[in-house]
């Protein structure tokens, strides 16, 4: 366990190599970055092994802490320390293995793109910030892996950049996210005056002993929470993730399937005993939760981009990760459950669109339809994705559901819960709607039909896998299942925060959310594949205005714009204005105009007349004889 | 009463030279003329190297007094070495100048000489009627040679000019010294001061009388606001060289008087005068660099630049102490010599071209690198940029100010400075900045190019090295104290 | 015996009208006769002092003589200025000799 | 052996650029080449040595180093003992701003080699510059600081007069006369100030010397600090772009040609900040406690204000310009906060900051030298046609938003956690404004580089050889500072703790 | 009030109201025969300070050679005598100036207390023997350096008044 640091510095070290010479390497070097992913999920397993020896159910993992001091000044110290517990190891499992996988599909789908080499630099980069993410031990080197896990997102979705939009999306992607970080920032300067170290551990101690007042733990712990939000596209710092789609394929997968988007989720999970203690930070983190998985499932209903509605399904999932979080209690469990099974299926689900998109270069259902004759494959794993991420049994998706429902409704009521349940039903709308639109009824656009056909071996063995993984991920939550792969027993039992969690079934609960699962599917198979569509038409022909504001996506993105050109650039308009005609062309101007205004005057008073000049000195002399007299005499 | 008349060697000799040129001149035949070019003032530059060897060599460390008139010490000494070595580079610059446009090379160099004697005689004397003699030798010749060019209108106009107001002024600082005789009954420094420190009880309104009209014929000398006036028309009218030598050696002269005779005769009543100084200073701050600010000539622009510089030296008298004479004279040193390079270029770009507007110098860096380069070290100095003197004569300058409590003149002469940065980048900008008509090349000017040479060197010297410059006028200014 | 001060009050009365007419007068030797006129007040003043004061120097009855000759020789070169200007410009007024100004 | 070369190590860097300038002076403007020979020869040893200073500058020792003092003037006048002398000496503020000179100067060479209309004055002029700079960081001497202070501000009039660029507005026009115009008066205007207290500590102190650490031993009235501190706090401030003194600085800067805008933003403004920390705070310690939440708030404004106006811009150097403001309000706020943490902080964004911007400069000047426009609307996509100047072009903005990785994050974090010790409220705005610049970094990499590719630029070349050497120097530099830091942190620490006024 | 007293006021009266004349009156020859009597007048309270040999130098000088010159000056400058142009336009200020001037100064004058002065002596005439030993001996250096700014004048007036070729 004390060697996990050499799991993040694998793809580091591929990125270093990468950035210099990849240029003078075969195949631009992509296969030195598929190796490196190769050999960090090869050193994962023999971290995991190292973890698991000798510990027994309900027993948690000797967390392993290792580093070394970066940077020294006075009681002022950084370090880059790795910190491996449950919590790391699930999220090092995640992020290897869709690194992975994400590696290998982009072997063939990027093939021929311009700057390949480099996508594989940044992409080795990309991994190797977000290992370095998951194991750091305290908030600085989060935060500055946290930042460079940004910078690698805002490079590979403007990957394409010459394309405006793609421009955009990244230029959107990073400043969004960098909101939140300003005040994650902020969160951890406050943290360190608290307990004056960086160290997360440490924080979360004194935050338990109660050494942090209320309103500071109040104050850290939201603006933290800021920072996910941001990281983790949660309502209102959502508006990147959907446009972040402009990226290749792999990319998004990447991105908002495994790693970046759920850091968020993994930095509130490390810190969830400190958000316990603080009050309304939970409330906080529930209720932003459920207005985002909420709020992203409506609008999911009607976008017709794959890849967008797989976003929003994205955001859906997030959201719920952020309820179960905020819910309390097991909690941390049903998030990391839900974030451990949606990596499968959610890299699955764009895996596969990418690979509609790579076939038939469409991206928008309504030009597609009917592809399941052509892509059977594709169209199996895709819908495989789409009922999981529905939460159809007995697919992972469904189990990590079923958690979350449970949690909600153990700790926060039957209010929160039919909330819940109402995404859930929303969610198999809207994923089955694309499903059915993608792949059903007839061709929409016959050339891009006729040119569609299978994608190749190298594209295909990564959805297989990531297919098979979605169909049996969700098992791990057995007791039996996880004690042969060598664990002490099923997740909730190896990770836990408090008693280890033994599943079972709760009949009722899997009852409903079931039953809102294929509720939804249902109802989006009446509306959009019977009858090709036109009842759908007929309801949003009912209410137009309501349809018109779920495409617009409640006209937040517009708002924001609004933001942007009226305060910013009004601000910096403004701030122009009075740099230039106040500081500038008065200050700094007007002294020198005056000066030379002054000099402008004063110089007639040499007219050339001698009288003139004389007067002058007669006057210099009865003036300074008047004075002197005057103040002199008796 | 010590009458060793080999104390004024120099003096004779300075004589006895402006005679020979004027007598070589005479005599020799014009044919002959023609064949040694520049004869009259090869001669006379020959003879002020002698007259500066002759000043240096024996009166180290002398400290004698002539009749209780004339002191010879270091002071003197100084201000000997100061204003040869001045009029040596006038003559140097004048030579083509004066085959030009001038006539009469014998009799203007021989006024120049004589005037030199006027000069250091204003420095050495130690009683008003000789100062005051000397002073009338000094003006006198700088009248003549103002109106000296028979080509340019504007010379004789400036003649009159400077004559008119010249007599004026001295009719008013006779009308002070008569004031001061009065009240003090003497007419020595010494005499003076020991009338005025006898004094217990109050100081006498004509006294002050005495003083003010004083002042403004000094200050008329050396261009104090508001007795400037006539310096603007006269460094315009007046030939080029002559420009150059009033602006060094009739101010500095000026100075020299008026820190000998108010070390030596006022320094017991210094804060019942203070405050006139101090006043016409930051007149003069303001006024000239203001006025300054929107000069096209750049004799005029020179002129009023100087009435700024006059402010700077006069907060020196203002603050009047040794530390502040000797600051006094090392700026002074450093400025003749600043202005000496940047008057020596423009006659050397004037003899080839005529160009006296400012405008006129716009691609001079690429026609005449040398002469663009030592008009801005000239310039930058003036406007007290370090590298070059006048950044550390004035910070001393200044610095003694400080000293005697005149925190705000020193800082009103910073500004002034300041403001004059402004103009002098401004004659920087055409040079370098702004494209000439043309871009040949000047030709080259051994004599002038030498002299430029040797004066830029004493810019940085005084920048850079000035200990030894330093010292000499700290020696010098001691001896006004003791 | 007349008071020192009434010498002083002439002489002061002569100054100032002396400077009256360098002030107000156009032609420039009319300016000259006023600066001849503030002279010989200088003179009343020097000579005043000289025999009230200390008239075994008599330094200024020394100065007096020095004045009248300055003031002698300056009238000599001020002519001489004035008549080639005049010839120049055809005038002697000052505030018609006044190309050289601002 | 190795004593010789600490002792004249300093002096060797002020003297070779001197000496350069003086050196190339008689070659004729007819032998470009030869000029450049002496140029690269020279701005490579000045590289060598400063780096030296920095790498054998023994920080366990602290204090000064590489001392070595010349009389200049002594027991003449009222000067006495070490009146006015040559004194050199580096302490752990100074050698990391050593290095960065040396970088940013070599830089400047190598990307002024191809200038070939009156070369030679230009390296006269740029080296004098140099010199000028590297007299004031090893100053010990107030005399001598303030002398070498003015020296670096004297060729700036003529380097931008020269070789600058005007540019258009449209509704009005900013001539490179204007600017260079503005930016000398500024900041001659500003060492007016510094002048006057230069005056009056010399005469409070009543020692007859200029020595900076015999000024530094009197302790002054607490009055008379509070009194002669704002002279240098503002006279400094100027040319560290103090708002709402900064005008001169995008305007200077825009109009600048590449080496003079590398040299002054990434150096020369550091002489601000670096003497009111030298000698601001360093005599005034009380006085500088008393106005230091001015500096405070005038800082943050800039840092806004430089950052709000920098998102307005169109004109990349103006951009960068205004950029240059916003940091250097970071760095007056790392001064304001007057704890360690905050003042190294103030420290390492000097150095940051002067690489980062001159990297900008560089190829902001690469680009338009062959463009000859800087408008980022009117470009597009340039990240295609060349990558280069695109890659270091998103380097010097992501360490200007503060990326980890760059040595802008070591220095903003640095100062941010010494601002919110004392002074929440403005840690907060001081974070926001670090935002702010992502998003105008990120709009200019977006609209000039990125999005469909202007095929007007097709033709346009990438950086030349020189320039990528230059920027690869810079780009070291920052890579240098943002991944291993310790070095820069370790030498100001030896000076930061226990300088006066500063608290732990 | 003695005879001397009343000499000295008539004498002190007529010099003034010359000298006023020399300033005020609008033909230049009659001012400058006003500045004969004016000179005259100093001469004249020259020997009532019983200072001989300045009234001798001042009538000989002023009132002959300077005089004439200026005659001469007038002579050669005048080619138009206008009356009414005789005075500048800023004669108001020039009064107000002087007049200001004479207030100050005879403030001045009476405030002073001419603490070196004798009282209630008898004026003794100094001898000119006395003051041509004091000149060639005490005031060598003044004189020899008076003789060199008459040589000044001399040559100066010569070099300036003469015509060349090329005269403007």
């Amino acid at each position: 366990m004390e060697e996990a640091w050499i799991i993040p510095a694998i793809p580091a070290a591929v990125f270093a190599f990468m950035f210099f010479f990849r240029n003078l390497l075969p195949r631009q070097g992509d296969f030195v970055s598929v190796l490196g992913a190769l050999a960090s999920f090869v050193v994962f397993f023999f971290v995991l092994a190292d973890a698991l020896d000798g510990i027994s159910l309900g027993e948690k993992i000797r967390p392993a802490v290792e580093g070394f001091t970066w940077l020294e000044f006075s009681d002022f110290e950084i370090r880059i320390g790795f910190y491996v517990d449950e919590l790391a190891i699930v999220m090092l499992s995640v992020v290897t293995f869709v690194a992975l996988m994400v590696n290998f599909y982009s072997l063939g789908y990027m093939k021929g793109e311009n700057h390949y080499g480099w996508y594989f630099t940044i992409l080795s980069l990309f991994v190797a910030s977000m290992l370095t993410l998951v194991l750091a031990d305290n908030l600085l080197l989060l935060y500055i892996t946290w930042e460079l896990v940004g910078i690698c997102s805002f490079l590979l979705i403007g990957f394409f950049f010459e394309r405006r939009s793609a421009a955009e999306a990244a230029k959107k992607a990073f400043v969004t996210t960098r909101v939140g970080d300003t005040a994650f920032l902020i969160g951890i300067i406050f943290a360190f005056y608290q307990v004056g170290t960086f160290d997360i551990q440490t924080l979360i101690e004194a935050a338990e002993a109660g050494e942090i007042s209320d309103g500071w733990l109040t104050a850290i712990s939201l603006l933290i929470f800021v920072g996910c939000m941001g990281k983790s596209a949660q309502f209102p710092l959502h508006v990147w993730l959907p446009d972040a789609m402009e990226g290749p394929t792999p990319v998004s997968a990447l991105i908002h399937a495994a790693t970046m988007v759920v850091a968020g989720v993994y930095l509130t999970a490390r810190l969830l005993p400190m958000f316990e203690v603080a009050p309304y930070a939970l409330d906080f983190v529930l209720i932003v939760g459920l207005i985002t998985t909420i709020f992203s499932a409506l609008v999911g209903l009607l976008q017709t981009d794959i890849k967008r509605v797989v976003a929003y399904s994205t955001l859906n999932s997030l959201g719920l990760m952020f309820v179960a979080l905020g819910a309390g209690g097991h909690g941390l469990t049903a998030a990391l459950l839900y974030l451990f099974v949606h990596a499968f299926f959610k890299a699955l689900l764009f895996l596969s669109a990418g690979s509609v998109l790579h076939a038939t270069d469409r991206q928008d259902a309504l030009e597609l339809g009917g592809l399941w004759r052509k892509m059977p494959l594709t169209a199996i794993l895709f819908g495989l994705g789409a009922a999981a991420m529905a939460g159809v049994f007995p697919l992972s998706g469904f189990f990590a559901k079923d958690e979350i429902l449970a949690v909600v409704l153990d700790e926060r009521g039957p209010v929160y819960f039919g909330l819940v349940l109402v995404s859930v039903a929303l969610t198999g709308v809207y994923i089955a709607r694309i499903w059915i639109l993608t792949f059903l009824g007839k061709p929409r656009d016959q050339h891009a039909y006729d040119h569609a056909h299978e994608s190749g071996p190298l594209m295909m063995i990564p959805m297989v896998l990531l297919g098979i993984l979605t169909l049996v991920g969700g098992l791990v939550v057995f007791s039996d299942i996880g004690q042969e792969l060598g664990f002490p027993g099923g997740f909730g039992q190896f990770l836990f925060v408090e008693e280890p969690e033994d599943f079972h079934f709760d009949w009722a609960l899997v009852g409903a959310s079931v039953g809102a699962a294929l509720l939804g599917v249902l109802m989006a198979f009446y509306f959009w594949l019977v009858g090709s569509g036109r009842r759908a038409a007929t309801v949003e022909a009912l209410m137009p205005e309501m349809a018109l504001i779920l495409r617009r996506k409640f006209f937040i993105d517009e708002v924001y714009q609004a933001g942007i050109n009226y305060v910013m650039l009004g601000a910096a308009g403004v701030v122009s204005w009075f740099d230039r005609a106040v500081v500038n062309d008065t200050g700094v101007n007007g002294a020198g105009v005056l000066a030379r205004f002054a000099g402008d005057r004063l110089k007639y008073q040499q007219t050339g007349v001698v009288p003139n000049y004389a007067l002058y000195i007669v006057v210099g002399v009865v003036v300074l004889a008047t004075i002197a007299v005057v103040t002199v005499a008796r | 009463m010590n009458l060793d008349y080999s104390l004024l060697i120099p003096e004779y000799w300075l004589a006895a030279l402006a005679a020979l040129v004027v007598a070589a001149d005479l005599t020799v035949p014009a044919t002959h003329r023609l064949r040694i070019r520049y004869m009259s003032g090869w001669l006379a530059a020959a003879g002020m190297v002698v007259a500066i060897v002759v000043s240096i060599v024996p009166y180290l460390d002398t400290d004698k007094d002539f009749g209780g008139l004339i002191s010879v010490d270091d002071y003197t000494t100084f201000f000997r070495v100061f204003f040869c070595g001045v009029t040596l580079f006038t003559i140097l610059a004048s030579m083509r100048y004066m085959e030009q446009r001038l006539s009469n090379p014998g009799e203007y160099y021989g006024l120049l000489i004589i005037s030199t004697i006027g000069a250091i005689y204003m420095a050495a004397a130690r009683e008003l009627l000789t100062a005051y003699i000397s002073l009338e030798l000094l003006s006198f010749s700088l009248y003549i040679l103002a109106g000296w060019s028979r080509t340019d209108l504007r010379s004789s106009e400036a003649g009159l000019k400077y004559f008119l107001l010249g007599a004026f002024s001295s009719a008013i600082l006779l009308y002070g010294i008569s004031m001061i005789y009065g009240v003090t009954g003497s007419t020595t420094y010494a005499g003076v001061a020991s009338g005025l420190s006898g004094d217990v009880g109050d100081i006498e309104t004509g006294m002050l009388m005495g003083m003010a009209l004083l002042i403004a014929g000094l200050g008329f000398k050396v261009a104090a606001v508001p007795f400037h006036a006539w310096t603007p028309d006269a460094y315009e009218g007046a030939p080029l060289p002559i420009t150059a030598y009033i602006s060094a050696t009739s101010k500095a002269a000026g100075f020299a008087w008026f820190l000998r005779l108010f070390s030596g005769a006022f320094m017991p009543i210094i804060d019942d005068w203070r405050w006139m100084i101090a006043a016409l200073a930051a007149a003069s701050i303001v006024l000239g660099n203001l006025v300054a600010l929107r000069q096209t000539n750049i004799k005029r622009l020179l002129a009023y630049s100087s009435i700024g510089q006059v402010g700077y030296m006069l907060i020196a008298i203002a603050a009047l102490s040794p530390d502040s004479a000797g600051a006094l004279l090392l700026h002074l040193a450093g400025y003749a010599v600043t202005n000496l390079v940047l008057f020596t270029c423009a006659i050397a770009y004037h003899d080839e071209t005529g160009v006296e507007e400012i405008s006129g110098y716009a691609g001079l860096a690429q026609r005449a690198p040398f002469l663009a380069l030592m008009m801005s070290v000239a310039l930058f100095s003036l406007g007290g940029m370090p590298l070059f003197a006048g950044f550390l004569t004035k910070f001393i300058l200044f610095q003694v100010a400080v000293e005697e409590d005149l925190l705000w003149l020193a800082a009103l002469g910073v500004t002034g400075s300041f403001v004059s940065l402004y103009y002098y980048l401004m004659v920087i900008r055409q040079m370098y900045i702004e494209q000439g008509p043309t871009l040949v090349r000047l030709p080259f000017q051994p004599v002038m190019y030498g002299a430029i040479f040797l004066l830029g060197l004493g810019v940085m010297l005084i920048g850079l090295y000035p200990a030894p410059v330093y010292e000499m006028a700290d020696d010098a200014a001691q001896v006004l104290f003791v | 015996m007349i008071p020192l001060e009434h010498f002083l009050v002439l002489s002061g009365i002569l100054f100032s009208t002396g400077i009256y007419g360098v002030l107000s007068r156009r032609n420039a030797v009319l300016i000259l006769m006023s600066v001849e006129l503030m002279l010989a007040a200088v003179s009343i003043n020097m000579t005043a002092f000289a025999v009230y004061i200390s008239p075994d120097l008599f330094t200024g009855i020394i100065f007096a003589v020095f004045v009248i000759v300055v003031a002698a020789a300056e009238v000599a070169l001020g002519l001489a200025i004035i008549v080639r200007v005049f010839r120049q410009r055809a005038s002697a007024n000052v505030d018609e000799v006044a190309s050289l100004k601002w | 052996m190795e004593d010789f070369l600490k002792e004249y190590a300093v002096v060797a860097t002020v003297f070779i650029m001197l000496g350069a300038a003086l050196l190339m002076m008689p070659i004729p403007q007819r032998r470009p080449d030869l000029i450049r020979v002496v140029a690269v020869v020279a701005g490579f040893a000045v590289f060598v040595i400063s780096a030296g200073i920095f790498a054998f500058y023994d920080w366990e020792e602290g204090g000064l180093q590489f001392q070595m003092r010349w009389e200049w003037l002594e027991n003449v006048g009222f000067f006495e003992e070490n009146g006015i002398s040559l004194y050199f000496g580096v302490d752990g503020i100074a050698a990391p701003l050593f290095l960065l000179n040396g970088i940013v100067t070599f830089a400047g060479c190598l990307v002024s080699l191809k200038i070939k209309n009156r070369n030679k004055d230009f390296f006269i002029l740029l080296f004098v510059l140099s010199s000028g700079v590297f007299g004031v960081f090893g100053a010990q001497d107030l005399f001598f600081f303030f002398f070498w202070y003015e020296v670096a501000v004297l060729p700036m009039y003529m380097l931008i007069g020269i070789y600058g660029s005007s540019t258009d507005f449209g509704t009005f026009l900013r001539t490179k006369e204007y600017g260079a115009m503005k930016l000398t008066m500024m900041l001659v205007g500003g060492s007016v100030l510094i002048f006057v207290g230069i005056f009056t500590v010399f005469v409070e102190a009543g020692l007859g010397t200029f020595d900076l650490q015999a000024l530094g031993s009197v302790s002054y009235d607490v009055n008379f600090q509070k009194a002669v501190f704002p002279l240098f706090l503002i006279g400094f401030g100027t040319l560290a772009g103090m708002w709402p003194l900064h005008t001169w600085s995008p305007d200077g800067h825009v109009a600048a040609p590449t080496a003079v805008s590398m040299l002054h933003a990434g150096v020369l403004m550091k002489l601000g900040a670096f003497g009111i920390l030298r000698v601001g705070i360093f005599l005034f310690p009380e006085g500088a406690a008393f106005w230091m939440p001015a500096l405070l708030v005038v800082g943050i404004i800039g840092a806004l204000y430089g950052a709000v106006s920098a998102f307005g811009q169109r004109d990349l150097k103006y951009m960068i310009g205004y950029s240059s403001v916003s940091h250097m309000g970071y760095v007056l706020i790392g001064l304001a906060t007057l704890n360690e943490i905050g003042v190294n902080g103030a420290v390492l964004q000097m150095f940051s900051h002067g690489v980062m911007t001159a990297l900008f400069f560089l190829v902001v000047g690469a680009l338009y030298d062959e463009a000859h426009i800087r408008d980022m609307t009117r470009f597009g996509g340039l990240a295609k046609s060349l990558p280069l100047i695109a890659g270091f072009m998103a380097i010097a903005g992501l360490t200007s938003l503060g990326l980890p990785g760059f040595s802008g994050f070591v220095a903003e974090f640095h100062i941010f956690v010494g601002l919110f010790q004392d002074y929440e409220w403005a840690g907060v705005l001081a974070v926001l404004a670090a935002t702010i610049t992502a998003a105008y970094v990120l709009r200019m990499l977006a609209m000039a580089f990125l999005g469909p590719f202007n095929e007007r630029w097709t033709r346009l070349p990438d950086m030349s050889v020189n320039e990528v050497m230059g920027a690869s120097l810079l780009f070291a530099a920052i890579l240098f500072m943002g991944l291993w830091p310790d070095p820069f942190v370790d030498r100001i620490a030896s000076t930061i703790v226990g300088f006066p006024g500063i608290e732990s | 009030m003695s005879g001397t007293e009343v000499i000295f006021y008539i004498i002190g009266t007529m010099t003034a109201l010359a000298g006023i004349g020399v300033v005020t009156l609008r033909s230049v020859v009659h001012a400058a025969l006003s500045l004969v009597a004016a000179v005259l007048g100093v001469a004249a309270v020259f020997l009532l300070l019983s200072v001989e040999f300045l009234f001798l130098t001042q009538v000989l000088l002023y009132g002959g050679a300077v005089t004439i010159l200026l005659l001469f000056a007038l002579m050669l400058t005048r080619v138009r005598d206008v009356p009414a142009l005789m005075v500048g336009a800023q004669w108001p200020l020039g009064l107000l100036a002087a007049g200001s001037f004479f207030a100050v100064f005879t403030v001045s004058v009476f405030d002073t207390e001419w603490r070196w002065a004798r009282d209630n002596e008898e004026l003794t005439s100094v001898a000119f023997e006395d003051i041509g030993d004091t000149l060639f001996r005490v005031w060598a250096v003044p004189f020899e350096i008076a003789s060199l700014v008459l040589l000044v004048a001399l040559v100066g007036a010569i070099v300036l008044g003469r015509q060349e070729a090329g005269d403007r």
